[in-house]
């Protein structure tokens, strides 16, 4: 019997081999010595590469590995966000204490490893690499909360996650189960040609709890309402670089799956499930612009924040046509630059001042640092939607799907949402350039202020009074809020980039 | 050559930013006079009856239908006039007191003045909703900055009778406020151009969705969307709780500006976007506007004599006049309508001026509080003359523009109904009350030891001169501005008037 | 045996995890019940792959089996890292972060 | 050619005004007053020039109409900057420009010693400009503009002594009641032309008859609009209050604006446009009848009263209710010549007030003058023709233009009889009134301020008081000069006085019935098609009217001489007999406690109602409760973040359990 080996597309593989293949660079770097020190060079030169391979498959729009992996307009636009959000973290992290304790190179492994289940995630067409790629995904994420091991709140949110993040992934295969028993089958458009040829009775209450109890799984992985609470302790337990990329990569991977399991395997019972992903988004919405206002920590503030704009992209895949699919990755795409800006700031006060990431330690930050004053108050105007910014030009082109598909009481919501967002993004501005700087800029870390420590430890070289002279630093936070703005004025080029993704999926949707 | 308007001021705020600190005012002062002189330039190629002219139009984002459309006409004309006159003399007031952070000061006050021309000048609808949020920006931080918490002990210029305001907590009333309002209009706008669209290929310009038309249904809820975000913005009687706060904080020039210009541009909209584009939804809240038009001119006069604040009683008067001007565009009438617009410029010059008046007396007496306040005419009789001069045309005397602007609003009125004249009218008598208390308690009365009455400086009257000139000179001829506006105007109703018929 | 007992035994156990991991308080046995959860879903689709009668389901149940037995490894890491650290191993103490 | 007089009988005056305005630094005091006077008497010569012009023309195109540019023009409603020059016209204009440029003379010393004397000859010749815009108007707009100019020149000259806290506020209530005359105007104005499509007098006046019928409720409403401005104007009932408060201006500026020119507006306007009031029969009739009550009122105030300037403006307020009643029931010719002889003694009367007042220091409280016959002969002699005049005695200017209306009344007949007599016990007590003034001031022993005056031949110096406060006053920018100057020893006083008294007394024959009745063919062109232009008295019932007037003055100096000469004693006992009718008079008919009642206290309860209840219950209460709303629900979401991770997991259940039962319930 001959044996013949399946054909690899290796085009098509590209950007996962080149990931792999920097995965395992930065593992064995870590046993050879003197290339310890060069670990983040080296995770982004492979962070680059991939970079390359997904630019040169552009156009590509090919089934690999069998159905298993798809290739497209949308996975390529999805993962290179992706591996943007990981390159910026690499360099946030440079000189964060949770990297020097991990072990710089492990530490870097397990962001490869994550930002490899995202590449695969975006690609998966088959409920098998969409678990394994969500999985993949998670799991180094718990561990990467942990690494600050010094400081208790990390451990505590990783465990959090871990826990709550596995329940999650428990619902959504037990969902998929039910789907693949309802529909016969595992790959997304076998499923739907079985939903449509679906008999009975059966099939359809089976196939609706399936559906319920995997939009519970990706909701809980996006954050949206019900399932949100994870979200803003982990944000502000773990070591900011970790929140960084958590807040911006797993959204951009997970709507993905997303997008392609709702508009493509349940595209034909649509009318299903758009009302109850209507009302997740709203109660999101709600939830998460509430929450923010009381907060006094910027993490967990931008954590209630990541709710709610996750509730304003999940109306993108509500009107499930090609307009909501590009407004919910341009809205991403914006989201990206957007966050980017206000962590790397969160990064560099948290170093300078001994206020960890307290909204005072902003105070007189506009007198006293104008460049790294600036690109926090660009960020801010952008998450709450003002003109100049890519923030009104997203909720511009997300509202207008919304009101031609007639969801025009979610676009309301929507406003509604913008409108209390404004209350705590407005405050962080106004902490920022209107009140005065009331202690010594370079304060002298008091230990006491600092969460506690695990008994016995050294001090962490937390303080570093030139932070925002680091190039490392200062660069993200420059570049992002540029974008922001550049995008807000020409947001041409963004709007291509995102009609890319909606093209992908023309054979599916309207 | 619209392009060229909108961006000059912008442009000179970010030279500024280059340019060595002291330097920076005079740079902001020179751009904003070039801006004026393009305008001028525009004025003189402008024909009344020629309709949009000038008009530029480059698609911006076709994935949204929205595209950078510029246009003038009638209607705009000399609002962009008013605008680009009303900023020369804030800047240059700020400039001879020196600020701190000029730089960054004289670079958001253009802005604001870059984004308020755009307002004006934008024929897409979806570019003037973003000039229209783009507004406030500056704003925001112009009064955040530089603005100061009032009331309380630790304040000796307040009354405690006042109450206290941080500026935090009163920028930020204004900006939710503001922004509540034009979220619900981006709503507004989007659904006007996507239900006017229905289906075919989807514009923001405003010619084609009034061409298209809407349905009677989405109109109604449209209009509201629309008017609550002009309501906020005048600020009309029942949406101005923003403004004592933010007017009591705000630094004297930026507010001279902000109070004189950015009012109108929510008049404007309504005279642009609403009327024409709902003319089935305004016909059919007619009542109900011209009851918050009303109400707004009993309200804004009633507060406007009673309070003791200086910068209240102007915030309130405008609150009247702009409750006129609501009233005189909702009369669908074109005698109200030009009397609405001769009144919009009329306003905007008047209250520059008068703000900045206030500034000199606060120098001069230490507060803006009434109260202690007295006399400051003795040795000043030039300052108290300027005020005289501009106390007079706020409260519309017949020899000056502002009459015949009000005239003919009442006029408009009566045609839809004799009570709306009669009852708007008790808010001319009101006018002239608080008007002529602001003057009294200010200019005569014994001079309290407290105060010194020195006389105006050169400089000073130098940038106030200009202003009350051009006062003047309306006043011996309004047909400049009515000949230039008349047509445009005349075309904006006469939609509204078919349909009311 | 027809598909609906897999079915009932298969939620059974979804269910009896998930109170699992909502009463009790020692993470160790969380993960137990989280590893409970895994292998209701690993069940319903082996019940599945039979009744359709193609292998899918069984390669699924395969690939579950692997990530079931990553979770937990990472999992106990933390809870080793936890009481190396002298932490109290109980799900209530850990309620730092909060607000 | 006339036109070109009128318009530069305009452009005098404000070119007057600029010019000091301008250079008050530079122009020295004298210079600035020189300037003041020469100005309105150039006015008053370009005056003649017109009049002389218009005499030229034929009599039945008597009258001239020319606009420099069109003001404003909307839809149709066209304002040019129009002036319309006819014999009415041109009569004001000589009457306004005529006593102005003998006040300005008087002003010229009176105020020497002010410091404020630049600003007053400026406010001074700006008025009179206001004054000429208002009677040469040719289009109801240019009307209002006159009105409102006039209003606040009144308002600037009232607050001359702006630092006196009783000035400002006599100011602010004379400028809010013109404002409200002033919308009186504007809504006129609007019915005129929704009903009559333009605004010009010729226009209006030539369609008025096509368009109305008479009686027809839109033209009186017109009419009473009108009338609303005409008495805020003229200070006539309802509007009358700030008149009395007026006096806190200096003396001058009573006896021009609150004499002569400004409160005579009203009788114009009702002149002007007689069409529509006879097309509205009532509106006119109620003219009459306010008028009416307002000379009764006003006599019985002026009786009651003691300050000096207060009994002459009361005096005054009667006087022009003479005028609209006779305007009021068509008799236009004795109106307008009732306003200039008015015009000539009133301003006279105030003029030796004046004196008077410096001498006494500036106090205005006639019981304490005594005895000034001696010590200044000039002003009593002034005083006592103005006296003559007022009261109608047999020969002077009064008693041929007061008794002119009141035949007119009676020969009118039917109802206008109660008006007959109601203005013959309105003749009766101005004869008491006026020569209560003479009998109480002149003669008698000296009074410390008279005899001091005597003796050392110059004023007393006493500290300058408020007259009406009482308090004490410094003499800086602001407030009154240290001392003003008495007729004696002032020429441009003296001459002044002089003129107005041979005015005063040979003013009437002019206007002798039968003999020479030359204001009424005068004025003929103009009120041609009025339909009283051919009903006047025959001589003989003038005659005998004139022989009752005659009787009923000197009956009242009668009266006069017997309270106040032959029995002190008398007005005492009157006072307590009738103490009600007495308090009444005296605090003026409550008048202004009856406006403070019915609208001042009423609008600034609305303002503190607004202000407090309003502005802080509902406008702040609804900020802070949406504020506080959304901070509370933060609250909650943030405080069910409890950090037990546990209690995640169970709202996670019930979100599972959520989502499982919604699609149970679909898919069955």
């Amino acid at each position: 019997m001959i044996f013949d080996a399946p054909t690899i597309d290796y085009a098509g593989l590209s950007p996962i081999i080149a990931l792999t293949a920097g995965l395992v660079a930065i593992v064995l770097a870590a046993v050879i010595d003197p290339i310890k020190r060069f670990g983040p060079v080296l995770a982004l030169l492979a962070y680059a590469v991939t970079a390359g391979c997904l630019i040169w498959q552009w156009n590509a729009d090919v089934d690999l590995v069998a159905g298993a992996l798809r290739l497209d307009g949308l996975a390529v636009t999805l993962s290179l966000l992706a591996v943007v959000s990981a390159a910026v973290a690499v360099l946030l992290a440079i000189g964060d204490p949770s990297e020097t304790q991990a072990g710089r190179s492990d530490w870097l492994a397990l962001l490869t490893g994550s930002l490899l289940g995202m590449v695969i995630l975006a690609q998966a067409t088959s409920m098998l690499t969409f678990f394994v790629g969500l999985e993949l995904l998670s799991i180094p994420l718990y561990a990467l909360c942990g690494t600050n091991l010094r400081r208790r709140e990390s451990l505590e949110s990783g465990l959090k996650y871990l826990i709550v993040g596995s329940v999650g992934s428990a619902t959504l295969l037990y969902g998929l189960a039910m789907i693949y028993g309802a529909s016969g089958a595992t790959g997304f458009q076998a499923i739907a040609d079985g939903l449509q040829a679906g008999d009975g009775m059966l099939s359809d209450s089976l196939t609706l709890v399936g559906v319920g109890l995997v939009a519970v799984g990706l909701a809980f992985k996006v954050s949206i309402a019900p399932f949100h609470q994870w979200t803003p302790d982990v944000y502000q337990g773990a070591p900011t670089p970790v929140t960084a990329f958590m807040a911006v990569a797993t959204k951009a991977a997970a709507f993905a799956v997303f997008i392609r399991f709702f508009e493509v395997a349940l595209g034909p019972i649509a009318d299903q499930w758009d009302v109850l992903l209507a009302a997740l988004a709203a109660l999101s919405i709600v939830v998460g612009n509430v929450g923010a206002l009381a907060q006094s920590s910027l993490k967990r503030m931008l954590g209630y924040s990541g709710i709610a704009q996750a509730g304003y992209m999940l109306a993108g895949i509500v009107t499930a046509t090609q307009a909501g699919v590009d407004a919910l990755v341009f809205y991403l795409a914006g989201y990206v630059a957007m966050n980017v800006a206000a962590f790397a700031v969160v990064v560099i006060r948290e170093r300078q001042t001994g206020f960890s990431d307290d909204i005072s330690s902003l105070r007189g930050l506009g007198r006293s640092k104008p460049l790294v004053a600036w690109p926090l108050t660009i960020a801010m105007l952008a998450l709450a939607g003002l003109p100049p910014t890519v923030g009104f030009i997203g909720k511009l082109y997300l509202i207008e799907a919304l009101v031609d598909d007639d969801w025009t009481w979610l676009a309301v919501m929507i406003a509604i949402g913008t409108m209390i967002s404004l209350a705590y993004y407005l405050r962080v501005a106004a902490t920022v350039w209107m009140s005065p700087a009331d202690e010594p800029e370079a304060a002298a870390i008091d230990t006491a202020a600092l969460p506690p420590q695990i008994a016995g430890a050294q001090v962490d070289p937390f303080d570093d009074p030139h932070a925002d002279r680091r190039w490392y630093l200062l660069a993200p936070a420059i570049i992002a809020a540029a974008a922001a703005v550049f995008f807000g004025v020409i947001p041409q080029p963004l709007v291509e980039f995102a009609n890319h993704a909606g093209n992908a999926l023309s054979i599916w949707i309207s | 050559m619209l392009s060229s308007i909108i961006w000059t001021p912008l442009l000179f705020g970010l030279i500024g930013l280059l340019v060595p600190k002291r330097f920076a005012a005079w740079v902001a002062a020179f751009g904003a006079v070039i801006t004026l002189g393009l305008a001028i330039g525009v004025l003189a190629g402008f024909d009344p009856d020629g309709g949009m002219q000038y008009v530029t139009d480059v698609t911006w984002i076709p994935g949204l239908g929205v595209d950078y459309s510029l246009g003038i006409d009638g209607v705009s004309i000399f609002l962009v006039l008013l605008t680009t006159v009303a900023w020369i003399p804030a800047i240059c007031f700020s400039a001879m007191r020196g600020t701190e952070r000029p730089a960054l000061y004289y670079l958001m006050l253009l802005a604001g003045e870059t984004a308020t021309l755009g307002a004006f000048l934008a024929q897409d609808l979806l570019l003037f909703v973003l000039f229209f949020d783009l507004m406030i920006v500056p704003f925001y931080f112009l009064f955040g900055i530089w603005g100061r918490d009032r009331g309380g002990e630790n304040d000796p210029e307040d009354s405690p009778g006042n109450g206290v305001v941080t500026v935090q907590s009163a920028t930020l009333k204004m900006i939710v406020f503001t922004l509540i309002g034009s979220l619900l209009m981006l709503v507004g706008a989007i659904a006007a151009a996507v239900i006017s669209a229905d289906g075919g290929e989807l514009t923001f310009s405003m010619q084609t969705i009034i061409a298209r038309g809407l349905p009677d249904g989405s109109q109604n809820w449209i209009f509201w969307f629309f008017a609550a975000a002009f309501l906020v913005k005048m600020p009309a009687f029942p949406l101005h709780g923003w403004m004592p706060d933010s007017y009591r904080a705000a630094p004297l020039p930026a507010l001279a500006v902000f109070s004189a210009v950015l009012s109108k541009v929510g008049a404007y909209g309504f005279l642009r976007v609403v009327l024409p584009m709902m003319p089935d939804a305004a016909d059919l809240f007619q009542t109900t506007m011209l009851v918050l038009a009303v109400a707004s001119i009993l309200y804004g006069s009633a507060m406007a004599f009673t309070k003791t604040d200086l910068r209240l009683v102007l915030g309130f008067s405008s609150v009247a006049q702009l409750g006129f001007i609501t009233a005189g565009i909702f009369a669908f009438d074109v005698t109200g309508a030009e009397g609405a617009v001769l009144q919009m410029v009329n306003h905007g010059l008047v209250v520059v001026p008068a703000f900045l008046i206030v500034a000199m007396i606060a120098e001069r007496t230490g507060s803006t509080e009434l109260g202690p306040m007295g006399g400051l005419a003795k040795k000043a009789p030039v300052f108290a003359v300027i005020f005289l001069i501009v106390s007079m045309a706020t409260l519309a005397i017949p020899a000056s523009a502002n009459f015949i602007g009000e005239f003919y609003i009442l006029n408009g009125l009566f045609q839809v109904d004799a009570a709306w004249a009669i009852v708007a009218s008790i808010g001319v008598a009101l006018a002239a009350f608080y008007a002529l208390r602001m003057y009294q308690l200010t200019m005569h009365n014994p001079l309290p030891e407290g105060a010194d009455s020195r006389e105006i400086s050169l400089r000073d009257a130098l940038v106030l001169i200009p202003m009350v000139g051009i006062i003047v000179v309306l006043a011996f001829c309004p047909q400049l501005i009515i000949h230039g506006s008349e047509p445009a105007v005349d075309s904006a109703v006469a939609v509204v008037r078919e349909v009311a018929r | 045996m027809n598909i609906e007992w897999f079915l009932v035994l298969s939620a059974l156990l979804f269910t009896v995890g998930l109170i699992g991991v909502i009463v009790r308080r020692n993470p160790v046995v969380i993960l137990l019940c989280l590893e409970l959860m895994l292998s209701a879903g690993a069940l319903a689709l082996l019940a599945f792959s039979r009744m359709l009668g193609n292998q899918d389901g069984q390669v699924f149940v395969l690939i579950v089996l692997v990530v079931a037995a990553c979770e937990v490894v990472v999992g106990l890491g933390l809870v080793v890292a936890m009481y190396r650290r002298r932490l109290p191993l109980d799900v209530d103490e850990m309620k730092e972060l909060k607000g | 050619m006339t036109a070109t007089w009128a318009w530069l009988v305009l452009l005098f005056p404000l070119l007057g005004s600029m010019t000091i305005g301008l250079t008050f630094r530079v122009l020295p005091e004298r210079t600035a007053g020189l300037v003041g006077i020469a100005a309105i008497v150039a006015a008053f010569v370009c005056g003649i020039l017109a009049l002389i012009g218009l005499q030229g023309e034929p009599h039945e195109s008597r009258h001239v109409a020319s606009s420099l540019w069109e003001y404003a023009s909307v839809g149709g409603f066209t304002i040019d900057l129009g002036i319309y020059v006819d014999p009415l016209s041109i009569f004001m204009v000589l009457v306004v420009t005529g006593v102005s440029s003998l006040i300005h003379i008087y002003s010229y010393s009176y105020m020497k010693s002010d410091q404020g004397y630049h600003r007053f000859f400026s406010y001074l010749n700006f008025f009179v400009f206001s004054m000429l815009v208002l009677v040469l108007a040719g289009n109801f707009i240019m009307l209002i503009v006159g009105w409102a100019l006039v209003g606040f020149a009144s308002y600037a000259l009232i607050s001359y002594w702006y630092r006196r806290n009783t000035a400002t506020k006599a100011g602010m209530k004379a400028f809010v009641i013109n404002v409200v005359g002033d919308i009186g105007l504007y809504i006129a104005a609007i019915l005129i032309f929704k009903n009559l499509g333009s605004v010009d007098y010729t226009a209006v006046f030539e369609k008025a008859p096509e368009v109305f019928s008479v009686n027809e409720w839109e033209i009186v409403a017109i009419c009473l609009c009108l009338l609303v401005g005409a008495f805020a104007k003229s200070a006539q009932m309802p509007f009358h209050t700030w008149l009395a408060d007026a006096m806190e201006g200096p003396t001058p500026v009573s006896s021009l604006i609150h004499a002569a020119t400004m409160v005579t507006a009203g009788v114009y306007l009702i002149a002007r446009c007689f069409p529509l009031f006879e097309l509205a029969p009532t509106a006119a009739d109620i003219a009459a009848w306010v008028g009416l009550a307002t000379l009764l009122i006003a006599g019985t105030i002026a009786i009651a009263v003691t300050d000096l300037k207060r009994i002459i403006a009361y005096s005054t307020m009667s006087q022009i209710g003479y005028m609209f009643v006779a305007v009021g029931i068509g008799g236009y010719s004795a109106g307008m010549f009732h306003l200039m002889t008015h015009a000539f003694f009133k301003a006279l009367l105030f003029m030796a007030a004046g004196s008077i007042i410096s001498a006494m220091a500036n106090m205005q409280d006639i019981d304490k003058m005594k005895g000034f016959r001696k010590a200044m002969p000039f002003t009593a002699a002034m005083l006592i023709i103005g006296a003559l005049a007022l009261s109608g005695f047999p020969g002077t200017s009064g008693w041929f233009s007061k008794d002119e209306i009141i035949d007119f009344a009676h020969f009118r007949g039917g109802m206008y009889d109660w008006m007959w007599i109601g203005m013959l016990i309105g003749a009766f007590m101005t004869a008491i009134y006026s020569f209560r003034i003479i009998f109480r001031i002149l003669p008698g022993p000296a009074c410390k301020e008279a005899e001091y005056l005597e003796q050392h031949g110059h004023v007393i110096h006493g500290e300058p008081k408020n007259p009406a406060t009482g308090q004490l006053e410094d003499t800086e920018v602001g407030y009154p000069g240290e001392e003003h100057h008495i007729a004696e020893q002032a020429g441009g006083m003296k001459f002044a006085m002089g003129v107005l008294g041979v005015l005063a007394l040979i003013g009437g024959l002019v206007q002798i019935p039968g003999v020479s009745e030359v204001i009424t063919h005068f004025l003929e062109p103009t009120f041609e098609d009025s339909i009283y232009a051919g009903m006047h008295p025959s001589v003989s019932q003038a005659w005998t009217g004139l022989a009752e007037g005659a009787l009923i003055s000197i009956a009242g100096i009668a009266t006069a001489w017997l309270l106040y000469i032959k029995r002190p004693d008398l007005p005492a006992r009157f006072r307590s007999r009738f103490s009600a009718v007495y308090t009444l008079c005296v605090n003026k008919w409550y008048g202004d406690q009856v406006i403070d009642f019915l609208i001042v206290n009423p609008v600034k309860a609305f303002g503190r109602f607004c202000n407090g209840v309003f502005e802080r219950g509902v406008i702040n209460g609804a900020t802070a409760g949406v504020a506080g709303i959304t901070r509370s629900a933060g609250a909650a979401v943030r405080d069910m973040q409890s950090g037990l991770l546990r209690g995640y997991a169970v709202l996670m259940l019930f979100g599972i359990l959520a989502i499982v039962v919604y699609f149970l319930i679909r898919s069955i």
